[in-house]
């Protein structure tokens, strides 16, 4: 089968994403590269887990951390793990329309979630709490801005990828690359989940 | 399209390699930018044994020193002996499983570009104001203490170059789970292959670390973070934690290839299967999953307490058995062989005893109540320097000689093979067999003097000697190959005439396309099955047709070339107002190449079936 | 290829696949549910005075981990075929990533 | 082949010649000759592990040396293919079990040995038996402090113990990581910047009488330029030697006769002193104490941890730090002194002695 011939809902692989040689080399290679964030992420914990009482006279994590926002922040990202879901579901329709919208949707509750994100960082600055305030800050800022720029790279990979081909429609060239966006999306999801328990969470019991 | 046996004028050969995705010439490229550096490296070891020749001495003396002994080390072990295990990898792994070429020849020359700027990057710093100087090993107190730029020269060096790596690593992995000719079963695979597979995860799960940990020592001193700085809350602890959580299965990372440069070399030349596959197999996964239960062995001296200095040392101690097993396969490989004694195998035969020593001060070390007094004595230096010169920098050199007909085309001459050999084998052991006793007898580690009366003086100028014989080997190799390449005996395909694995089928240098038809595999050794059964070739397992090929590309050069442009940037933007504007300027150039990349579509080409028709017979004839 | 075809007769591949699909897609939406409710649960548990944090820290955590799990099996689809070596690797980075932390909170204590 | 054997050979002969030349190192410095009972119990558990390795060592070399010349290619046997063995489970099995079995040999005593090194339960404060002797050291760039919590006074360069009892120390740096090792007494322990370490050694009296009464001690962590020249000495004496040394020491007080080493004194007193004390009992906080106390300074062995301790030595170091020890942090904290103001400082420090 040829990358770039033109299919039908019929003729199109029930994996898209597995269907040429590439597109398995892409899927198991990005698989890998998960694993290998895995431990990037692991070590940016451990190091926030060895640091959060390191406050070196600032504010600490209960008096900072604003809970309403990272709800907020939590279910925009919740959702847009599921809309980008429903993307990938049409995709394997062959449905090209309506993966594009559900993929919009996602990149505008990714913005959303960015944008939260900001404002919170822009609040605790106000507060006092500055990356080079303290051990605590520090770490907090890297692991949690670290996973920001995770999602603000998703976001702008994401729209590349729509807007490449809004034209040309769903091929096997392209769908490799939905789909693997579309895993990264999941893994920034992932991450999330252990930052708000965490962080956020954990930060507010001790 | 197709590049065989065209003329080409030296502009379009340079603009050739900077373009190339082809995995044979980036190996070379790794091989040449590799040996450069291992002679830089080399160099800078000269000059510290110069130094320590006698006490006292002044050659090379306090701050100029530790940037000399940190760039040795720094050099070696990231911008010499990886990059060359890199273009072994390179040029064998794809043929040896009967791939045309790696997973993602796009990511395989960034990756090489990645290196090479970090690389040049970090060499820069003996221009611009002073080399780091706080150990290979970076130690977070003394490296936010030091003034000027060096250790920013280490660390933003350290971190793209390891980002070269990184995607080097999930390359080849991928490369081996999916680009298997029909029949390579895992179980079939060749040990090279093997231990590059074990050794691209170990690198998958421990560069990640390294860069974390490089990150937060760049906000400490660069944007005032207080990760390691005690004042703000931070702990350096966590360095020495990080750097070792990456620094152990480094070690691994360097050594496993070699043991599969070795089991190729000693299958080969003993004319025998290696013996015992499957164990040696498993020994190699074992080796890298222990490899990441030991990394703390290094710290007990730091306080970690009895507990888990106990449970570090224990781990440490149970590497042994799978390494040991290694050891008694590799001779029983030779027993009741046929041995040739080439060049290679000279080197394969010198490692056991070699390594075993090496192997054995490891076990010794890891028994934490005596290596405290070990711990960052010569004996320390003498152990690394034996598992890693021991192991592999004879795997390199074994290897280079291997397989240089099959990257060059051209046998490098056996006498001079031999000769550097001997002199490098004898200055080995002269250089690095006192050092243990100096250890012993209370010399510490990176001291760039010692004082005269302590009963150090002998061993030190010993030790000295040694450096120079290897030197002189150095040297005759590269007399070795200028001769080859200007008038070296051409190479056949199987160029030593024993060879078991596929690399061996295919022309030497192989066509850009590796195989004109993707071989069967039949078993282990899948080239000795064919010749063993009177078959000329190998068995292929599809008509010949056209065969697709990856288009090159400068993006990959481009987007490296915008992180060193980075780098400087940011490690100036505290002090010139510019700073700030090349590092984002850098950045966008980088990000702007991977946008490129990503939009402009690249299906690649092809060859077609009367080219390489016609490509074949000319190597038959 | 990795077509599935069973029947030989595309049409009927492709009802069959939409329905498998949309099947998947149903059990995604509930997992999503579960998800969120999983969430609501732990910021409950925390915001909550009576529990003490020996217990909460532990069943947040343990929420996370299952809230993951829905993520990795059910929107990455980690128990389809063909994901076993990804499975293997990302478990061996969970491994690393375990003892990482694990060292952390125990070696790195003043 | 012969000239491979003859290499091994000749490279045998001159590492054994080497060692033979080199002994196994001085008494005040080497771990081979252990002068207590840590550093004893180090070096019984490097025998062990080198008896085991010496052994793994002579098997391997063993089957290695009679495989390489066995199983050479002899002439006309270049076509020969031998028969291809895939391995042996039975050998396999047995070179598993046995270095398994002799790594839990040196396990056991390496997880013991540990354990007792670590033992510091008597140094808590608390319940500290009044016999036990503290000592706090404090590594910093290119010097070390020698604090005696519970007698009150303070050392620098020379450490002094009593002998044949468990001496405790809380070890910690003020600037850089540092590590803080007598070789030939026991292994060394790191001295980190954010917290305290703390062990004990055991000092030998027969071995000190061995070694000349001192020992020589070494900072083994690469801690800057100076790292090689972070010397300090270790004089351990008898129990009473040591109690008379101590009531010494608290009331220890500068006193000067000569009038050269007045004029010294009043040069000191003018630049030195915001650093340096001249007291033992130096009550001013750690962080005030930046550069090494100089009460015994007369009584040294060594100037500035590595030159010989005379006259000529300590005018050179005065006049010029840097070209003795590379980013050291005395140079520079001083305008330049004449050869006068020198020769009087000399005297001065010179006549600064304890004993």
């Amino acid at each position: 089968m040829h990358v770039e011939e033109k299919l039908t809902a019929e003729t199109f692989p029930a994996s898209p994403e597995k269907a040429t040689l590439e597109g398995k080399n892409k899927f198991l290679g990005f698989w890998l590269f998960l694993g290998g964030e895995t431990v990037l992420f692991a070590s940016l914990f451990a190091t926030y887990l060895a640091l959060r009482d390191k406050t070196a006279g600032g504010p600490s994590a209960e008096e900072l951390f604003k809970m309403p926002l990272v709800f907020v922040a939590t279910m925009l990202l919740l959702t847009s793990s599921l809309t980008s879901v429903y993307a990938i579901y049409h995709m394997k329709n062959f449905d090209f329309k309506k993966m594009q919208l559900w993929f919009g949707i996602t990149v505008l509750l990714g913005a959303g979630f960015l944008g939260l994100e900001i404002f919170e960082f822009n609040e605790y600055v106000r507060e006092g709490h500055v990356f080079t305030k303290s051990a605590f800050a520090s770490s907090f800022y890297t692991l949690v801005g670290t996973h920001g720029a995770h999602v603000a790279f998703g976001l702008l990979w994401i729209l590349t990828l729509m807007i490449r081909n809004a034209k040309r429609g769903l091929d096997l060239y392209n769908a490799p690359k939905f789909y693997v966006a579309s895993l990264y999306w999941h893994f920034i999801d992932v991450v999330w989940v252990f930052i708000f328990t965490v962080v956020y969470l954990m930060g507010m019991v001790g | 399209m197709s590049t065989l046996a065209r003329k080409k004028g030296v502009g379009a050969v340079i603009w050739d390699y900077l373009t190339t995705v082809d995995h044979k010439k980036i190996a070379i490229l790794y091989l040449i930018a590799g040996g450069f550096f291992f002679l830089i490296g080399g160099l800078e070891a000269l000059f510290i044994r110069i130094q320590l020749a006698k006490p006292n001495n002044d050659f090379l003396v306090g701050g100029l020193y530790n940037q000399v002994l940190t760039m040795h080390g720094t050099t070696m072990i990231f911008l010499a002996a990886m990059p060359l295990v890199f273009a072994m990898m390179n040029a064998v792994v794809p043929i040896q499983i009967g791939a045309r070429d790696v997973a993602f020849p796009f990511l395989n020359a960034l990756g090489f570009w990645l290196f090479f700027f970090g690389g040049v990057f970090l060499n820069l710093s003996w221009f611009l104001g002073g080399a780091p100087d706080a150990g290979w090993t970076s130690y977070a107190s003394l490296s936010l203490e030091s003034p000027g730029h060096g250790i920013d020269f280490y660390v933003l060096g350290l971190q793209i170059s390891g980002f070269g790596t990184l995607m080097g690593g999930i390359n080849f992995l991928v490369t081996i789970i999916n680009m298997r000719a029909p029949g390579m079963t895992y179980m079939r695979m060749p040990m090279f292959t093997w231990a590059t597979f074990v050794t691209s995860a170990l690198i998958l799960f421990a560069f990640p670390p390294l860069t974390v940990g490089l990150i937060f020592m760049m906000m400490d001193r660069l944007f005032g973070g207080n990760f390691y700085n005690p004042a703000g809350g931070g702990n350096t602890i966590i360095w020495e934690h990080l750097f070792w959580i990456f620094g152990h299965p480094e070690v691994y990372i360097l050594v496993l290839p070699a043991f599969g440069i070795f089991s190729e070399i000693f299958a080969t030349f003993s004319k025998k299967r290696l013996f015992g596959y499957s164990s040696m197999v498993f020994a190699t996964v074992l080796i890298g999953f222990l490899g990441f239960m030991v990394w703390a062995h290094h710290m007990f001296t730091v306080g970690m307490g009895p507990i888990a200095n106990a449970i570090f040392a224990v781990a440490t101690m149970a590497i042994a058995v799978p390494t040991g097993i290694k050891i008694f396969n590799w001779l029983f490989t030779m027993w009741g062989g046929n041995i040739r004694f080439t060049t290679p195998m000279l080197y394969a035969v010198a490692f056991i005893p070699s390594f075993v020593m090496g192997g054995v001060t490891g076990v010794m070390n890891a028994a934490a109540a005596a290596d405290y007094q070990y711990h960052d004595s010569y004996f320390v230096v003498a152990h690394f320097h034996y598992v890693i010169v021991g192991g592999v920098v004879f795997a390199l050199l074994a290897g280079a000689h291997y397989w240089w007909p099959k990257m060059f085309g051209k046998m490098l001459n056996e006498t001079l093979g031999k000769i550097t050999f001997w002199l490098f084998f004898i200055g080995f052991h002269l250089t690095f067999f006192i050092q243990h006793f100096l250890g012993l007898m209370g010399m510490p580690r990176r001291v760039f003097t010692y004082l005269p009366g302590q009963g150090l003086e002998t061993g030190n100028l010993i030790s000295t000697v040694g450096a120079f014989f290897m030197a002189a080997a150095t040297i005759v190799l590269l007399v070795n190959v200028v001769i080859t390449t200007a008038k070296g005996q051409k190479a056949e395909a199987d160029a030593w005439g024993d060879g078991r694995t596929l690399e061996w089928a295919v022309a030497s240098p192989p066509p850009e396309y590796n195989f004109a038809q993707t071989p069967l595999v039949r078993g282990l050794d899948a080239l000795w099955i064919e010749k063993m059964e009177g078959k000329k070739g190998l068995t292929p397992a599809e008509p010949l047709g056209d065969i697709h090929m990856p288009n090159p590309s400068i993006l990959p050069f481009i987007i490296s070339l915008g992180l060193f442009i980075a780098a400087f940037g940011f490690m100036y933007h505290n002090e010139y107002s510019w700073g700030l504007f090349v590092g984002i300027g850098g950045l966008l150039i980088t990000l702007g190449s991977m946008f490129l990349r990503s939009v402009i579509d690249d299906h690649g080409f092809h060859i077609h079936k009367e080219e390489v028709l016609e490509a074949e017979k000319g190597v038959k004839a | 290829m990795a077509n599935q075809t069973n029947t030989g007769n595309p049409n009927v591949d492709l009802a069959y696949r939409r329905k498998k699909n949309a099947e998947e897609m149903k059990h995604q939406v509930i997992s999503f549910i579960l998800m969120i409710a999983l969430t609501l649960v732990a910021f409950f548990a925390v915001g909550y005075d009576e529990f003490s944090h020996w217990f909460s820290v532990p069943f947040i955590l343990l929420l996370a981990v299952v809230q993951v799990a829905f993520q990795l099996y059910y929107f990455m689809h980690m128990s389809h075929k063909g994901h076993e070596l990804p499975a293997l690797f990302l478990y061996g980075g969970v491994l690393v990533a375990f003892l990482t932390v694990w060292a952390f909170m125990t070696v790195v204590w003043w | 082949m012969k000239k491979w054997l003859l290499n091994w050979r000749l490279f045998s002969l001159f590492s054994v010649i080497a060692l033979l030349l080199a002994g196994c190192g001085k008494p005040f410095l080497s771990t081979l000759q252990p002068a207590g009972e840590v550093a004893d119990m180090q070096y019984s558990l490097m025998l062990l592990s080198t008896a085991i390795m010496v052994l793994v060592i002579i098997v391997v070399t063993i089957i290695f040396v009679y495989v390489v010349i066995r199983f050479r290619q002899r002439k006309g046997e270049e076509k020969k293919i031998p028969k291809q063995v895939e391995g042996s489970h039975k050998l396999e099995i047995i070179w598993t079990v046995i270095p398994i079995l002799l790594l839990i040999i040196l396990a056991v005593p390496t997880v013991s040995a540990t354990f007792k090194l670590a033992d510091v339960k008597p140094m808590n404060k608390e319940k500290r038996d009044k016999n036990i002797v503290v000592v706090n050291v404090r590594a910093n760039l290119y010097w070390w402090e020698f604090e005696y919590p519970d007698y009150g006074i303070i050392t620098s360069q020379d450490l002094v113990v009593p002998t044949n009892e468990r001496v405790y120390f809380n070890l910690k740096a003020s600037d850089v990581k540092h590590s803080f090792w007598i070789p030939a007494v026991g292994g060394k322990m790191d001295t980190n910047v954010e917290n305290k370490n703390q062990f004990w050694l055991e000092f030998d009296q027969k071995a000190t009488d061995e070694a000349g009464g001192i020992f020589y001690g070494k900072c083994a962590e690469l801690c800057g330029p100076s790292h090689a020249l972070m010397d300090f000495k270790v004089k351990p004496l008898p129990r009473e030697e040591f109690d008379q040394w101590v009531e010494k020491m608290k009331n220890a007080k500068p006193v000067v006769t000569d009038s050269v080493a007045k004029e010294g004194e009043a040069i000191f007193n003018k630049s030195c002193i915001g650093c340096h004390a001249v007291s033992p009992v130096d009550n001013r906080p750690e962080q005030a104490r930046t550069a090494p106390n100089l009460a015994n300074f007369g009584d040294r062995t060594r100037i500035a941890g590595v030159l010989e301790h005379n006259e000529e030595n300590l005018k050179k170091w005065l006049k010029d730090p840097d070209s003795v020890k590379p980013g050291n942090k005395m140079t520079g904290t001083y305008g330049n002194l004449t050869d006068e103001q020198i020769n009087a400082l000399t005297k001065y420090l010179m006549s600064l002695k304890v004993e």
